[in-house]
């Protein structure tokens, strides 16, 4: 069996003397969807926004495709391949669907101040890669029709594909789904989540996604994580999961 | 709904105006001298301006209405607000410098230091001759580097050297100068720094201390410079304020126990306006004066009489009458009146070009005999300009506040400008070589 | 406002509002010095093209990367103060290049005091611009070097020449603002529309998604600061040269920032057509105020100091308005009147 | 002893910037206006007051003639201004309180002239002597009126009905709405405040300076004590005064002559941004945790 993508190593986070993760750890496997569950703020997020810099943990480590971070920030994460989206969309509202998935590409870009400002050298190539690229994931997520509107006016379930294009757009070795399908009607659901799997199948991306709809996680997710007040309680097989007494319990409100 | 209104906001101004502008030109200027006002009634400095432009503009109206014109030659004013910045000034110049509606300009009396040192290459351009009393860059009085920049009657440097010179009566003769500390209090501006080279000059010659502090603008907290000051117990102040700075380094004087009698305020530290607000503090205080304040001269009985009296004058508050600001704009109009008449002699009673305006002023000559026939005896000293010298002949009182008005305390002092003359001459020289500037052909009689 | 975000553009035509605004613009500038008077060419349109140039510059920062800026007028400063002494002490460089010298010079002071940006958030960044603001016009006022110990602390203008052509005359020096300003036009559309200007605007519109999406966020601040500096600095050349003529530390006081921000805020942030507008109103309004008195007899008839104060009041007051009714700016006001005189054929005909 | 002076003068001034300082913290508080029409504020209350005074009026009645004004006119800016712009970004209201400064000094102009006025609150300003400390009796007077000034805003705004509603703003615009604050009623009595907390600054100030034009200068010695206080904190505004203070008439006195010159224009502002690199929010302002 191979290195782990993602290890995740007793990993703590406190705000001002709350402890939001205490000593976490679990792997994700390459190639997998893996999905974190759990009761409202049992610490998902705080989680992810860890594996990808937005905070920085009080103790522990993650171990990222074979290597530690040095300085754990945003932007480093992206660079080494971690894309993300989040629960309250972190969309730029006044520009574009276009513009906001090209904003994924900016790290790729090669081409100088100069070679941008004066449209020489190799910036008209690398815009026009660009554009192909950006078009493909707006494709492929099936939002080309509005390619062009300024995002802030669309409905939610589209904006959340936005975000994932932008995640996307720049082909990622892991993703990170911060509630993709939260407030969605059914039939958004299952079209949402056939996109992820189609991600993940078409591109091999391996997924990390936080989801409430125990349904659709089952259905999804090859692995599943349970988190309960900032513990995990539960890692496994969707199959395995389901079993535990422990995650019964976080889930059915009997409290220990 | 928006669209119109902001539309026709936008539009109305823009177009309207100009466009009434253009309908305005109907009326008819022929035959009269122009007179650009650039005047700034609002802001920080309009304080000092509108009593200047109340005493250009009855003089101005007193020469026309009584006396039918300069030799029948009526001035037209037009006033343009520049609110004291050099910009706004610039738009005024720009609009008013080729005449206006038939009247040419034949002399632009400057009003603000920032324009005049900003206009100096404008002027040049364009030929027209620039007045700048009391205040302009020294180096101008070369007309062979500056044709166009007339800094009459006075300057900083005399300034500096008059200071020096009352001084050294006070303390009996300027053998007892030597171990004297004299501080300069000074606006840290260009105008304010202007004095720091001839009073090293002054200090080296005669040896007393020379002490340098900088207030920075606009000067409302000169606590800790006075402090200097009595800390390194200075004998007198010279204070170059400007401004706000003025009433407040007078009352921090008096908070430190710094006697108001040995404080002289520069040229412009020296007005109503300045000592009024520093209450009793300001009680004693002795100031340089260019423009000496009053209403006993002359032709001021005769303004109070045909303008004032008559309702036709432009002040608000009567009581500014006779101010030193009012007593200023009187100066600059007699000035530009007698250059418009020297003109006239030479060239004819018609308006003047801006040429024969520059002719004029370089042979502009305000006798003893003259000012006496013009009612302004002790209001203006003589003044005699020539092609080399664009100054004149610089002069000031020492006045001193009784906590009601200014009491001239000497006649007009000359100070030691020709101590000066070869620094201030070099710095003309530098400048045309910079500027590589053809020397001027000797002056035209 | 939703109708502005909510329509996608349908397939393009090929006079778009847009295109025809820009050659008409184009047809204009060359025109008007043809017909155009010195007074119009020096007093009027130079500065308005020259603000607007400086608006240009601070939209890039304030209306792109939504970053706050209070000392536009200190970068302004020194490029002025740079071009003057570029040409004055290497007689060889010829103006453009000391022009783009100036700019960057402005530049590395830009991003110097925009190194608190990485830190500094809201209107607490106000603090640097502000103390560049002061500090330069204190630095070209104390140090008489950078004015050539002139004794009036001025700069003047240095010889305006390219390629042997005289440039110091009228039209010659509005040629010189024209093709200036329209190059850093390109170079600014050309920014705004690459990655660099996409990146601005994510930092703008959320500064945490901005990185997590990869941007550089660091970087394309300072880079910001940057490239506004570079723009203002040529402006402030162009103001203190082409316009003034001749200069002090005092031209670019805290007022002339303040009038920066304005012509963005008035004209429309994120766009370009929009600082010339708020440049046009800034610069023309007091004057068409002035000249409106005048030609109204009212300048007999009330006393002068009543008439400049009410002047003053009634900018105030246009301000206040424009910001209530027009809160995108003069720009979206034009676009709205373009799109309605480009609607109005295709009624009338058949 | 020199350098004790110059500290106790630069603190005394300090004092003064702070009292225009909370003008200001009182609006961005309530309504997050970055305010830079306080100064002319402060101008246009001391005109009122001074012009009321020439006329014959005494203090005790001049006084609350002038707070009425006051009160008028935050009524009216409210309607006018603050209403119509409800929403909108700060730097629209920075450059809406920017043309509100030209209409307010237009307006002070117009109807009180240009004139410097001298105006006098019958309070000696001599010094006394005090163990080698110069301090005048007006200095005493004004820092105890500042003094009361704050001590009563601090009781108005932690004891009254008022005042809870206006932190409630403070704290949590929309939900003070939803328990049913009417926001333009605090902003009118917010502006007032500031309007009668400007009024004080100018009359201390005026006293001093003569009550001219440049008292709405002031404005920018508020701007870098603001910055290193914080926005949004009364306490922070003092101490932020007191330091700018202190610190620009020392470095005026011991940095000034290395460098030619006063210092004190731009020194503040670059003492502000070291103290912001140190708290991004200034000394007292609430700091915030990005939420994502």
């Amino acid at each position: 069996m191979s290195a782990p993508i993602l290890d995740v190593q007793q990993v703590s986070l406190s705000f001002r003397g709350i402890k939001a993760l205490t000593d976490l750890s679990f792997a994700v496997e390459k190639g997998e969807i893996c999905a974190l569950i759990g009761p409202n703020g049992a610490g998902k997020s705080s989680l992810l926004n860890i594996v990808n810099g937005v905070y920085r943990a009080s103790s522990g480590r993650i171990i990222f495709d074979g290597a530690p971070f040095d300085r754990p920030t945003p932007m480093a994460a992206a660079q080494r391949g971690i894309g993300r989206t989040f629960q309250n969309n972190a969309l730029f509202h006044r520009m574009s669907v276009l513009d906001n998935v090209l904003t994924g590409l900016t790290r790729l870009g090669r081409c100088n101040l100069l070679e941008i400002a004066f449209r020489v050298g190799r910036h008209p190539a690398e815009r026009r890669a660009f554009r192909q690229r950006a078009d493909e994931i707006i494709g492929f997520l099936e939002i080309g029709a509005y390619r062009d509107t300024v995002v802030g006016g669309l409905p939610y379930g589209l904006q959340k594909r936005v975000e994932m294009a932008r995640a996307l757009v720049a082909s990622p070795t892991l993703l990170l789904l911060d509630e993709p399908i939260a407030g969605m009607n059914a039939e958004e659901k299952t079209e949402l989540s056939r996109l992820i799997a189609e991600v993940n199948r078409v591109f091999g991306t391996t997924i990390v996604l936080i989801e409430h709809d125990i349904g659709v996680v089952m259905g999804l997710s090859h692995h599943v994580v349970v988190l309960d007040y900032g513990r995990k309680v539960g890692d496994g097989t969707p199959a395995e999961v389901r079993r535990n007494p422990e995650v019964i319990a976080a889930y059915l409100g009997t409290r220990h | 709904m928006t669209l119109h209104k902001t539309l026709a906001l936008f539009g109305a101004l823009l177009l309207g105006s100009t466009s009434l502008s253009a309908a305005a030109h109907a009326a008819d200027h022929d035959g009269q001298q122009l007179y650009p006002l650039l005047s700034y009634r609002t802001g920080p400095y309009a304080p000092s301006g509108i009593p200047q432009w109340a005493g250009i503009r009855d003089y101005l109206t007193y020469v026309n209405d009584v006396q039918g014109g300069v030799d029948g030659v009526k001035v037209f004013v037009q006033e343009c607000e520049t609110a004291y910045t050099v910009e706004r000034a610039f738009e005024c110049y720009e609009r008013y410098k080729n005449g206006y509606d038939g009247a040419p300009v034949a002399i632009l009396m400057g009003t603000s230091s920032g324009f005049d040192a900003a206009a100096s290459e404008k002027v040049r351009a364009d030929k027209i001759p620039l007045v700048t009393n009391a205040g302009g860059r020294e180096d101008a009085v070369d007309g062979s580097v500056f044709p166009y920049q007339f800094p009459l009657l006075f300057d900083y440097w005399t300034e500096a050297s008059i200071v020096v010179d009352y001084v050294a009566k006070q303390v009996g003769g300027y053998d007892k100068l030597k171990g004297l500390k004299i501080a300069t209090l000074y606006h840290d501006s260009g105008y304010g720094r202007d004095t720091i080279e001839p009073l090293a000059t002054l200090s080296k010659k005669y040896g007393f201390e020379d002490i340098e502090i900088p207030v920075p603008h606009p000067g409302e907290q000169q606590q800790a410079q006075w402090q200097q000051i009595k800390q390194q117990a200075a004998d007198w102040v010279f204070f170059r304020a400007w401004g706000v700075m003025a009433p407040v380094g007078i009352k921090t004087a008096a908070r430190v126990g710094f006697p108001a009698d040995h404080i002289i305020g520069d040229i412009w530290t020296g007005s109503e306006e300045d000592v009024r607000p520093a209450g009793t503090a300001a009680k004693g205080y002795l100031a340089v004066s260019v423009f000496p304040s009053g209403t006993d001269f002359k032709v001021s009985q005769t303004l109070k009489k045909d303008v004032i009296d008559a309702g036709k004058g432009d002040l608000k508050d009567q009581s500014k009458f006779g101010s030193v600001y009012y007593n200023a704009g009187l100066v600059t109009a007699i000035i530009y009146i007698e250059a418009l008449r020297t003109g006239h002699k030479q060239f004819g009673d018609r308006p003047l070009t801006a040429a024969e305006g520059q002719w004029a002023l370089e042979h502009l000559d305000i006798t003893p005999q003259r000012i006496e026939e013009l009612g302004a005896t002790g209001l203006l000293s003589p003044l005699k300009v020539t092609a080399s010298d664009h100054e004149g002949s610089p002069a000031a009182k020492i006045v001193q506040w009784d906590g009601k008005e200014w009491h001239a305390k000497t006649d007009w002092l000359n100070g030691d400008r020709a101590l000066f003359h070869d620094a201030i001459f070099a710095k003309a020289a530098a400048y045309a070589k910079e500027k590589s500037l053809p020397a001027r052909e000797a002056a035209t009689n | 406002m939703t109708a502005i975000i909510s329509q996608a553009p349908a397939d393009r035509p090929v006079l778009t509002p847009r295109t025809v605004l820009l050659a008409l613009g184009l047809v204009i500038l060359a025109v008007v010095p043809v017909i155009g008077s010195d007074y119009w060419l020096n007093s009027l349109i130079v500065p308005t093209l020259v603000m607007g140039l400086a608006g240009v510059g601070l939209n890039l920062l304030t209306g792109y990367a939504g970053l706050v800026s209070l000392g536009s007028a200190a970068f302004m400063s020194i490029g002025a103060f740079s071009t003057y002494n570029l040409i004055l002490r290497v007689p060889a460089l010829p103006l453009p290049v000391a022009l783009i010298v100036a700019g960057l010079i402005a530049a590395s002071a830009g991003v110097l005091f925009g190194l608190p940006s990485l830190r500094i958030k809201g209107f607490y960044l106000s603090a640097s611009t502000l103390g560049a603001q002061f500090f330069f016009e204190w630095l070209f006022t104390n140090f008489h070097w950078f004015s050539n110990d002139s004794m009036s602390l001025t700069i003047s203008a240095p010889r305006l020449a390219i390629f042997g052509h005289d440039l110091n005359s009228p039209v010659g020096r509005y040629s010189l603002v024209v093709v200036t300003t329209l190059l850093l036009l390109w170079l600014a559309h050309n920014l705004i529309d690459s990655r660099i200007g996409r990146d601005w605007m994510a930092i703008r519109d959320m500064d945490t998604a901005a990185a997590v999406a990869g941007i550089p966020v660091g970087r394309r601040k300072l880079l910001a600061y940057g490239v506004s500096s570079f723009f203002c600095g040529i402006a402030g050349a162009l103001w203190a040269f082409c316009y003034l003529g001749t200069a002090d530390a005092h031209a670019f006081d805290l007022d002339k920032s303040f009038q920066v921000l304005f012509i963005v805020i008035i004209g429309g942030s994120a766009s370009i057509l929009g600082n010339f507008l708020g440049a046009a109103f800034i610069v023309l309004t007091p004057i068409a105020l002035d000249i409106l008195v005048q030609a109204l007899g009212l300048d007999g008839i009330v006393d002068h100091g009543t008439v400049s104060n009410m002047l003053r009041i009634v900018f105030g007051a246009i301000i206040i308005l424009l910001l209530i009714k027009e809160p995108d700016g003069l720009a979206s006001l034009i676009g709205r009147l373009a799109r309605r005189l480009s609607a109005r054929p295709s009624r009338g005909t058949p | 002893m020199f350098f004790l002076n110059v500290l106790t003068s630069g603190l005394l001034s300090g004092l003064m910037y702070a009292l225009v300082a909370i003008g200001f913290v009182l609006i961005y508080k309530a309504s997050g206006v970055f305010n830079f029409a306080q100064g002319s504020m402060v101008l246009f209350a001391a005109l009122t007051f001074v012009v009321l005074n020439e006329h014959g009026l005494p203090f005790w009645a001049a006084f609350p003639i002038t707070v009425l004004v006051m009160i008028v006119g935050a009524v009216l800016i409210e309607r006018l201004v603050l209403r119509p712009l409800v929403n909108r970004s700060p730097n629209t209201l920075f450059m809406a309180t920017l043309g509100l400064s030209f209409v307010i000094e237009g307006l002070a102009q117009a109807l009180f002239g240009s004139d410097v006025h001298q105006l006098d609150l019958g309070i000696d300003d001599m010094p006394l002597d005090l163990w080698g400390l110069q301090i005048s009796t007006f200095d005493i007077f004004a820092s105890a009126v500042a003094v009361v000034l704050v001590a009563v805003l601090a009781v108005l705004f932690s004891k009254t009905r008022m005042g809870i509603s206006l932190r409630a703003v403070a704290d949590d615009t929309l939900a003070a709405q939803s328990i049913g604050i009417r926001l333009p009623r605090i902003w009118q009595i917010v502006w007032s405040v500031s309007g009668l907390v400007a009024l004080v600054a100018g009359l201390l100030w005026g006293a001093r300076q003569g009550v001219q034009f440049s008292l709405s200068l002031v404005v920018l010695k508020a701007m870098p004590v603001l910055i290193i206080g914080g926005f949004s904190s009364i306490p922070g505004a003092i101490v932020g005064g007191l330091l700018v203070g202190a610190t620009e008439n020392l470095a005026d006195i011991y940095i000034g002559p290395l460098v030619q010159g006063s210092v004190s224009t731009w020194f503040a502002y670059i003492l502000a941004v070291a103290f912001l690199l140190i708290r991004p929010s200034g000394l007292f302002g609430e700091t915030t945790i990005a939420r994502v």
